[in-house]
C-alpha cells in the first residue's frame, strides 16, 4: 500500500540556511536598513506627534463635519462622532493615537510605493502577467511568515510593524491602481490619443484622473487591509490599540479584548466611511 | 493512512521548548511504559491552560505559576488537579549579553559596559541600549503583555527610576523578544531585556542575569527584589487521577531541574533533534533520576523498550 | 484633384493566425468560419478607396463590418495588417512617433459615438484638451475654445460638467473638441447614432451649417442610410470587412452594386438625394421665339403635345407656349413673344424633393434651365417612376402628359 | 490645557461582567454547545477520513485535469499539479491534509449559513440596511478578539478553529450572494414577473442561477479568507501548515516558516483558481 | 367595439413629495423643473386611453417621454400613483396577488427591448418559461415551445445557448416566449430598437406575418415613427409624459396635433401610411356601356380630357375609351364596348406606395374599384401632391392630367 499513500522521496530543504541567510543581510545591510529605519521613524514621530497635539475634540468635531460634508447625514455624522469620542472616554485615546499613527505611516508608504508600481503595471501586459503571482502570494502568505523576517531586518517595534503592514497592505493599492488604469473608458483614452497626446500626458491628463475613483477604493482597501493587521503588529511590537488585544487574548479576557477590538472596528469603520468618500465624491442617494 | 484510535492523552503544546521537551519524556514514558497514546494541542499559555482547566488537555507539564495571574485562585478552586512540582530552580529577569559586560575577544568586542552588575546600574549605560524610535532613552524589552510578570517589571521601573531613562518595550510576543535579543545578540549590540531560564535561547547564547535586591516576599509584586525562582509544575485535568491511577501517580513523582533541562534544550539545539528523540537520549542519559519516578517493573519495561 | 486620404489595398486582421485567415478568406471562406477555425477576426479585407479634399465622405454599413476599424486607421489609433494609407503624400506608416503626434495634433481629428470626453473637466477644459496637448498658451487656447463652443452653440455651457449635458450636447462638445484643432480632417465615428432622432436630425443640420463654414475633409460613419445620404458628397457600403461600392448618392442609388446595396437603401427617401438633373429628359417640345404659327403647331402635333418651350436664338428660356394661345398666331394677331406665357422654372441641381410642391401642381412638364438656358424638363411621370423604386430611371421610355388630339 | 487634551470624565466598562457573562454562558448551554461540538467533530473527522483515503497522485492528478479542463492552459495545468506534489515531497503532506479538513469544513459551513442569508438580505432593503454595520463589524474585528469566545464555548482544537473561521470567511459569501440577486439584470427579473412567476420562483428559476457567478465569486473570497484564517487558527489548537507557521516563528526559524508559509500560498492559489473556474465558467481568454 | 384596456386619467409619479410635484405640473411647471424642486420625476401626467381589441396599438415619444411607465402598467410591473386602469371590465388594481398572478400567466405577456432572456437556459427553455410558470406539464410544454420555435423561425436553434444568437434571433426568442402562453395582450416595449436596421425590417415583417396569423392586441412602443406607422392601426405619441395625439397613421399625418407631431412625422414615408382612398377622386367622366357617340364625346369635352371610363349600368367597370377610339363611334362601326380598354384597376385599401409603379406608368388616371364598382381614380398629381408634403390632400384642386383641343 505504500505506494498509494506514500511519496516515493523527499526533498529537505535546507531551511536554516535561508535564516543564515536573512541574519547575514541583515547584518550586511545593517547601514543601509538603519537608515530606512530611522527615515521611517521620523515620519512615524512626526504623524504622531501631530495627532498628539490635535486636541480630541478637534478630531472628533472634524470627523463629523467632513462625514457631513460627503454623506449629507447629520444623523450618521453625529454617530461616527460620538463612537470616536467613546474610545476617548473609555481610556484608549492615546493608544487609538499610536495605532493611527503607525496605520497612517504604513497607507502612506504604501501609496507611495504601489501607485507608481500599480501605473507600471498598467502599462505592460508582461510586466502584469509576471508581477500577478508575487501579488497573489502577498496577499495570500501569512503574515506570521514575514513577521520575522521584518523583526531580523528591522528590529522589534513601530518600524517592522509599519514594513509588515506594508507588505500586507500594499496590494490592493497595486491592483486597483492598475485595474482602474486599464479599465478607463478605452474611447476617452483613444479621443486623448488621437488629439496627439503622448503616453505620459494621456495618463496625467486622462487615465489617472478618470481611473481616480478606482484608486480611491484601492486606498479605502489598503487602509482597511493595515487597520487588520494592527493586532498582528502588535506582536512584534507595535503599541496601541492591537497592543491591549494580545494582552487581553494571553489572559482571556474577553471583555477587554471586546472593548479594545471594538475601539479597532470604530477606528477601521470611521477611516472606511470617509475615505469612501473620496470613491464616489458626488453619489446622489436615490431617494426611495 | 488512517489511523487506529485509542486512549490518548493531550498535552499542553504551549510552544515553548522546554515544555515540549517534557511533554515528550512523559509521553514516551506513558507510551511504552502504560500503553496509552499521547499527543500535543498547541496554542499559547493562556489558552492552553484554559484548556486544562476545561478539561481537553489531560496534561500540563509546565506550568509557569508565576506568569498566570489567577494560578493560585484557581488551584485553591480546584479547578484543576496539581500533582507535583517539575523544577523550581529556574531563573528569570532582566539579561545582557555577557560581551556587554566583559567584551568578546573572538568577535572583537570590546566591554561596553565592564561595571554593570546590577538592574540598579542600568541608567549610567541607557546610551548603550538606545531605543532607535526614541533616542532620548534606553530600551528595556519588557515581558510578553499580559504576562503576571509583565505587570511586576512594569513596576520595577517605577521602583528603581528607571522610566526616567529608558522605556519598558512590550515585544508583543514571545518569538519577537526571542528574535530581539538573539539578533542583536549576533549583531554584537548591547541590549537588555526581560528572559527566563532554562530555555533553548538562554542555552544557546551566553547571556547574563543582571543583579537585583534579595527577594522580597511582601514588595516582590511592586517590583521590589529580585524574582523568586518561579515554580514549575505539573497539572492534570480534575478527575484525571481517578481514571488512571497508575499514571497520576507517575506524574506526581516526576521532576527535573532547570539545569537539566537547559541540557536536553542545547542537545536539541546542537543535534537538530526531535523532541521526542531528545526525550529518548534524556532518559537513557538519566537513569537514576528517571527510576525514581516508577516502579522496577515499569522502569525496565521502559528501559528495554527505549533500548531496544 | 489628388485625394487627401488615400487607402490601398488593407487588409487588418485582428487575433492569431493572421496570413492563414487571408488566404482562407480569399479562398471564399466566410468571416464567422474564419474565426471558428483560425480565431482570427479579418475586420477590413482588400479595401481601397480615396477622400478627397473638401468632401464629406460617409462609410456606412451594418454593425461589425469594420467601419471604425476603417476610420481608426485614418489617424492610426488602427495599423492596417497589409497595405498604405496615404494622408496626402505621406504613407502614414512611415511616421516616427514624433512625426505622428504632430499627424494628430494638427492634421486630423475624431469625434466618437458615445462622445469620448473626459468626465472630470468642464465642457471648456474639454474642448480646450486638444489645444491642451498643442501647448497653446493660456490665453489663446481658451478664446479659441471658446470660439469653437460658440459654433456648435454651447455658449453659457462652458462650465457645465459633463454629466450635467444631455447626449446632444455632449456631441457638440465633441465636434467643437474636434474642431478647435483646426484639422484639416475630421473623423467621426458614428457620432449621432447614440442620440434620439429629433435630436440627431437637428445635429446633422448643424453639421451641415458648421461644414458649409469650415469645409473640412470629413470621414463620417453611420448605419442609418439616410444619414448617409443626407451628409455625404460619397458613400461607401461595406459588409464583412469589405468595401462593396463607394459612390455619390445618387449614382448608388441609380446603380446600386448588388442585392445588398439595394436593400440597403431601400428605406431611403429618394426624392432628397436625386437632384432634377436625374430625372429631366431632354426637351422635345422646342420653338424659337420668332417662330410663326405652322411651325408652332406642327411641332406640338409631331410630339403629340399641347404646349412647347419657347427659346430664343441663344436658347435662353422664355416661357410655355399652349396650344390654345397658339391657335393666335394663325392670323398673325400676335407674336410669339406676346403668347409666351412665364412659368416656374428649376435648376438641374434641385433635390426633387423640392420641386416635388412644383411638379405636382404643374400643367405642363417644368423646365429645367441652366444659367437661362433650357436644358430639360420634368413631367410628372418621371418624379412619380423615380419615386416608384424603379431605380433606373430610363429617360428613353418616357411618357409625356398631354396628348394632342 | 487639560480641557484640550483631557476628557471630561471617565466611562469604566465592567469588562469582566462580559468574561463572567461568556463563562457561564458556556456553562449554562454546555448541552447544546457538546452537540453542536460533537457535529461539526463528526463532518471534520468525516472530511478529514475522505481527505486522508484519497492517494496524495489522485488529488495532484485531480488538480491537474481539473485546472486544464476550466482553462485548457496544459502548461499551468502541470505547475499547479506540480506545486501540490512539491508540498508532498517537502513532508508537509499529512498537516496539509489538516489544513484542507479545516478550511472545507469551514467553507461548507459558511456556505450553509451564508448563502440563505445573502438571499434573505436581498429580499429585504431593511434587513440589508440592518445588517450592514454588523457585517461590517465582523470584517474589521480583529480575529483574535473572538478566538477567546470560541475557545470559552467550543474548548481548544479544530472545532473552535472551524467556528473563528467562519465568523471572519462568512461575510463575502452572505455579501455577495446579496449583491448577486440584487445585480441581476433587472428586465430578465421583470420578464419572469411579467409571466406572472412568484417570488420564490423568481429566485429559484431566474435570480439564483442568474447570480451564479457572483455567489461563485463570493464563495472564492470566503476560501480565501478561510485560508487566510489558517495561521490564527492553529493559535486556538487547529493542526495542520498553520501551526507549523506559529511553531517556526516561535523558534525564530525564517526558512522553515517560508516553506510551510509557501505551502499555504500554493494550496491558496490552487483552491483559488479551481474556485475562479466556476466563477467564469466558459470565458474565452482573449488572444492577444 | 369595447376596449380591451382603458386607461384613465393616470398619472406616475416616481420619487417622493407625489402631490407637490402633481400640483406644481397643473400650473404647468416643466418635468425638469418639478425634479428639481421637489425630486419627484412625473413620468405620466393625466394619462387615458383606449386599445381595441385585436388591434396593434403603437406607443411612440422620445427617450423618457414615460412610454415604459406606461407598457409595463398594463400588466402591473407599475402602478400608477393616481388613475385607473382596465383589462376588459376588471380594474387592474383590484387584483389580488393571486388573481395578478393568473392574469400575467394567461391573457398578457411582455416582449422586453434588451430581450430579457435568460443566459442560463436554451432557447427551447427560454420559450418554456411562462408554460413552465404555469405548470404545464414537461411534453405540452415542450410541444407548445416548438411550435413557437418553428413560428418565429428559429427551428434548428431550440438547444441553442442564448449568448450564441444574434440580436434578431434573440429577440424571436423573446417574441417565442411570449407568444408561448396564448396571451390575449402582447406588450412590446421596444422590441426592435437593438436591432440593426436590415435585421429590423426583417422582424417587422416577421411581426406582421405573425400577427396575421395570431391575431392579438399588441401594444408596441418604439420611437421609429416609421415602425409606429408601418405596424400600428393607431399611434398614441407622447411627450414628457402626456399623451399628445391618438389615431390612426393616415389622421395623425392628415392632421398633425400640434408643431412636435409634425415634426415627429415628418420622416415618415408617407406613401408606405396613406392609402387609395386618401388620395382618390371622385371619378368624372364615366360613360355606361350602351352611350354613343355624342355622348361619349361630349362628355370628354366637359371635362376636358382625352379618355373616359366605361361601366355598365350598375356602375361596374369595364375599362376605359380614348378619345381616338371613341372617334369610331360615330360612324357606328363598332359599340362602346368593342373599343373598351381594359385596364389595371387599384383597390382603395391599397397603400399608395404599392399603386406607384402603376401611377408612374400610366396614361390615364387609375380606376379605383371596389366590389367591381368603380369608386375613384387616381392621378399622378394627386399622387405628387401627397408626396410633396401638402399634408392636406384638398380634392377640389384637383386637376386633370389631359387637357382636350
Ligand atoms: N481590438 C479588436 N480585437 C479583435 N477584434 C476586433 C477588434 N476591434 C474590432 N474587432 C472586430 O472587427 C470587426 C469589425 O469591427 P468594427 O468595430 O470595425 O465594426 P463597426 O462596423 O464599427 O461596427 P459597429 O457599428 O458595431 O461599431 C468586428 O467583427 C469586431 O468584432
Ligand atoms: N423606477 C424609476 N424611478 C424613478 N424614475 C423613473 C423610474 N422609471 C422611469 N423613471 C423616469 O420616468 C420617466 C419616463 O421613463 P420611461 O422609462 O417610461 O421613458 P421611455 O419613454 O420608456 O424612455 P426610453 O425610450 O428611454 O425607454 C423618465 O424621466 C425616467 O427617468
Ligand atoms: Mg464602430
Ligand atoms: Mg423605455
Amino acid at each position: 500500500m505504500n505506494w498509494i499513500y506514500e511519496f516515493p522521496f523527499q526533498l529537505t530543504i535546507d531551511t536554516s540556511a535561508i535564516d543564515k541567510g536573512v541574519r547575514s543581510f541583515a547584518l550586511t545591510f545593517d547601514a543601509v536598513l538603519r537608515v530606512i529605519r530611522q527615515g521611517l521613524t521620523n515620519i512615524l514621530l512626526t504623524i504622531s506627534d501631530i495627532l498628539t497635539f490635535i486636541p480630541w475634540w478637534v478630531l472628533v468635531l472634524f470627523v463629523i463635519v467632513l462625514y457631513f460634508k460627503q454623506s449629507k447625514k447629520i444623523g450618521m455624522s453625529l454617530v461616527y462622532g460620538g463612537l470616536l469620542a467613546l474610545i476617548g472616554f473609555t481610556g484608549l485615546w492615546t493608544l487609538m493615537i499610536s495605532t493611527l499613527s503607525i496605520v497612517i505611516t504604513a497607507v502612506i508608504l504604501s501609496v507611495a510605493l504601489g501607485f507608481p508600481f500599480g501605473l507600471l503595471l498598467s502599462l505592460s501586459e508582461r510586466a502584469n502577467r509576471i508581477m500577478r503571482p508575487v501579488l497573489d502570494t502577498m496577499q495570500t502568505m501569512p503574515v506570521f511568515v514575514y513577521l520575522i523576517p521584518a523583526l531580523l531586518l528591522f528590529g522589534l517595534g513601530r518600524v517592522p510593524a509599519v514594513m509588515a503592514t506594508v507588505i500586507y497592505a500594499i496590494v490592493p493599492i497595486i491592483r486597483l491602481t492598475n485595474l482602474g488604469i486599464r479599465q478607463v473608458n478605452p474611447e476617452i483614452v483613444e479621443a486623448s490619443r488621437s488629439f496627439g497626446a503622448t503616453t505620459i500626458q494621456t495618463l496625467i491628463k486622462v487615465q489617472i484622473p478618470q481611473a481616480f475613483t478606482t484608486i480611491m477604493a484601492g486606498l479605502n482597501q489598503t487602509l482597511m487591509m493595515a487597520m487588520a493587521m494592527v493586532v498582528t503588529a502588535s506582536m512584534i511590537g507595535a503599541p496601541g490599540l492591537g497592543m491591549e488585544v494580545l494582552i487581553s487574548v494571553n489572559r482571556i479576557e474577553v471583555g477587554r479584548g471586546l472593548v479594545s477590538g471594538t475601539a479597532i472596528v470604530i477606528v477601521a469603520i470611521i477611516l472606511d466611511r470617509l475615505s469612501q468618500g473620496w470613491v464616489k465624491p458626488h453619489s446622489e442617494e436615490e431617494s426611495l | 493512512a488512517p489511523s487506529s484510535r485509542r486512549t490518548t492523552f493531550t498535552f499542553a503544546n504551549a510552544q515553548w521548548d522546554s515544555i515540549m521537551f517534557h511533554n515528550a519524556v512523559m509521553g514516551t514514558i506513558i507510551e511504552e511504559v502504560f500503553g496509552y497514546g499521547w499527543e500535543e494541542l498547541p496554542g499559547s499559555t493562556p489558552i492552553t491552560y484554559e484548556a486544562l482547566m476545561s478539561g481537553e488537555i489531560d496534561i500540563y507539564s509546565e506550568i509557569w505559576t508565576d506568569n498566570l495571574p489567577s494560578y493560585n485562585e484557581d488551584v485553591a478552586n480546584g479547578r484543576f488537579e496539581l500533582l507535583g512540582l517539575n523544577f523550581d530552580d529556574n531563573a528569570q529577569g532582566l539579561y545582557v549579553p555577557r560581551y556587554v559586560i566583559e567584551g568578546d575577544a573572538t568577535r572583537g568586542i570590546e566591554p561596553m559596559a565592564p561595571n554593570l552588575r546590577s538592574v540598579s546600574d542600568l541608567p549610567q549605560y541607557w546610551e548603550l541600549f538606545e531605543d532607535q524610535e526614541d533616542p532620548n532613552k534606553g530600551r528595556i524589552y519588557g515581558a510578553i503583555p499580559g504576562w503576571a510578570v509583565d505587570e511586576i517589571l512594569r513596576n520595577k521601573m517605577d521602583h528603581l527610576g528607571l522610566n526616567a531613562t529608558f522605556n519598558y518595550f512590550s515585544p508583543g510576543s514571545d518569538a519577537a523578544l526571542s528574535a530581539a535579543l538573539s539578533s542583536a545578540y549576533e549583531r554584537g549590540e548591547a541590549v537588555v531585556g526581560y528572559y527566563w531560564e532554562p530555555t533553548w535561547l538562554m542555552g544557546l547564547y551566553d547571556f547574563v542575569l543582571l543583579e537585583d535586591e534579595p527577594f522580597n516576599e511582601n514588595g516582590f509584586m511592586n517590583g521590589i527584589g529580585e524574582f523568586k525562582s518561579s515554580d514549575v509544575t505539573v497539572g492534570v485535568r480534575n478527575g484525571f487521577s481517578a481514571e488512571f491511577p497508575e499514571v497520576a501517580e507517575f506524574l506526581s513523582k516526576y521532576s527535573t531541574s532547570s539545569t537539566l533541562t537547559s541540557a536536553a534544550l542545547s542537545y536539541i539545539q546542537e543535534t537538530g533533534a526531535s523532541s521526542v528523540e531528545a526525550a529518548k537520549w534524556f532518559i537513557l542519559e538519566n537513569k537514576e533520576l528517571v527510576a525514581t519516578w516508577l516502579s522496577a517493573e515499569q522502569f525496565e519495561t521502559l528501559i528495554n523498550a527505549l533500548e531496544s | 484633384m489628388k485625394p487627401i486620404l488615400y487607402v490601398e489595398g488593407v487588409n487588418k486582421i485582428f487575433g492569431s493566425h493572421k496570413e492563414e485567415a487571408l488566404k482562407l478568406s480569399k479562398k471564399g471562406v466566410s468571416k464567422n468560419e474564419i474565426l471558428e477555425k483560425t480565431g482570427a477576426t479579418c475586420a477590413l479585407l482588400d479595401v481601397s478607396l480615396e477622400v478627397n479634399p473638401g468632401e464629406t465622405f460617409v462609410i456606412i454599413g451594418l454593425s461589425g463590418s469594420g467601419k471604425s476599424t476603417l476610420v481608426r486607421m485614418f489617424n492610426r489609433l488602427n495599423d492596417p495588417t497589409h497595405g498604405k494609407i496615404f494622408f496626402k503624400n505621406q504613407d502614414l506608416a512611415q511616421l516616427n512617433k514624433e512625426q505622428l503626434r504632430n499627424f494628430r495634433r494638427e492634421k486630423i481629428a475624431m469625434v466618437f459615438q458615445h462622445f469620448g470626453l473626459m468626465s472630470h473637466r468642464t465642457v471648456l477644459r474639454n474642448v480646450e484638451y486638444g489645444l491642451e496637448i498643442r501647448g497653446v498658451g493660456p490665453e489663446l487656447k481658451k478664446e479659441k475654445a471658446m470660439e469653437m463652443i460658440n459654433l456648435v452653440g454651447l455658449t453659457g455651457f462652458e462650465n457645465s460638467r459633463i454629466d450635467q449635458l444631455s447626449g446632444g450636447m455632449k456631441q457638440r462638445v465633441g465636434l467643437a473638441r474636434a474642431l478647435a484643432n483646426d484639422p484639416e480632417v475630421l473623423l467621426m465615428d458614428e457620432p449621432f447614432s447614440a442620440l434620439d432622432p429629433l435630436v440627431k436630425k437637428d445635429m446633422q443640420f448643424e453639421l451641415l451649417k458648421i461644414q458649409q463654414k469650415m469645409k473640412k475633409t470629413i470621414v463620417f460613419i453611420t448605419h442609418d442610410i439616410n444619414e448617409a445620404f443626407k451628409l455625404g458628397d460619397r458613400v461607401a457600403i461595406m459588409k464583412d470587412g469589405k468595401v462593396i461600392q463607394v459612390d455619390t448618392p445618387e449614382n448608388m442609388m441609380a446603380n446600386p452594386a448588388d442585392e445588398y446595396v439595394t436593400r440597403f437603401i431601400e428605406g431611403a427617401d429618394k426624392t432628397a438625394i436625386m437632384s432634377v438633373k436625374h430625372v429631366m429628359i431632354t426637351p422635345t417640345t422646342i420653338v424659337f421665339k420668332d417662330d410663326g404659327f405652322n411651325k408652332v403647331i406642327r411641332e406640338m402635333r409631331t410630339n403629340n403635345v399641347s404646349s412647347a418651350y419657347v427659346v430664343d436664338d441663344e436658347m435662353k428660356f422664355l416661357g410655355v407656349v399652349g396650344l390654345d394661345s397658339a391657335m393666335r398666331l394663325k392670323d398673325k394677331a400676335a407674336t410669339l413673344m406676346d403668347l409666351v406665357e412665364e412659368v416656374e422654372t428649376i435648376s438641374p441641381n434641385q433635390s426633387v424633393s423640392e420641386i416635388l410642391p412644383l411638379a405636382s401642381q404643374t400643367r405642363v412638364p417644368l423646365a429645367v434651365v441652366e444659367d437661362g438656358r433650357l436644358i430639360g424638363i420634368v413631367s410628372k411621370a418621371s418624379v412619380l417612376t423615380l419615386i416608384a423604386n424603379d431605380v433606373v430611371v430610363d429617360h428613353s421610355d418616357e411618357e409625356l402628359d398631354s396628348t394632342l388630339a
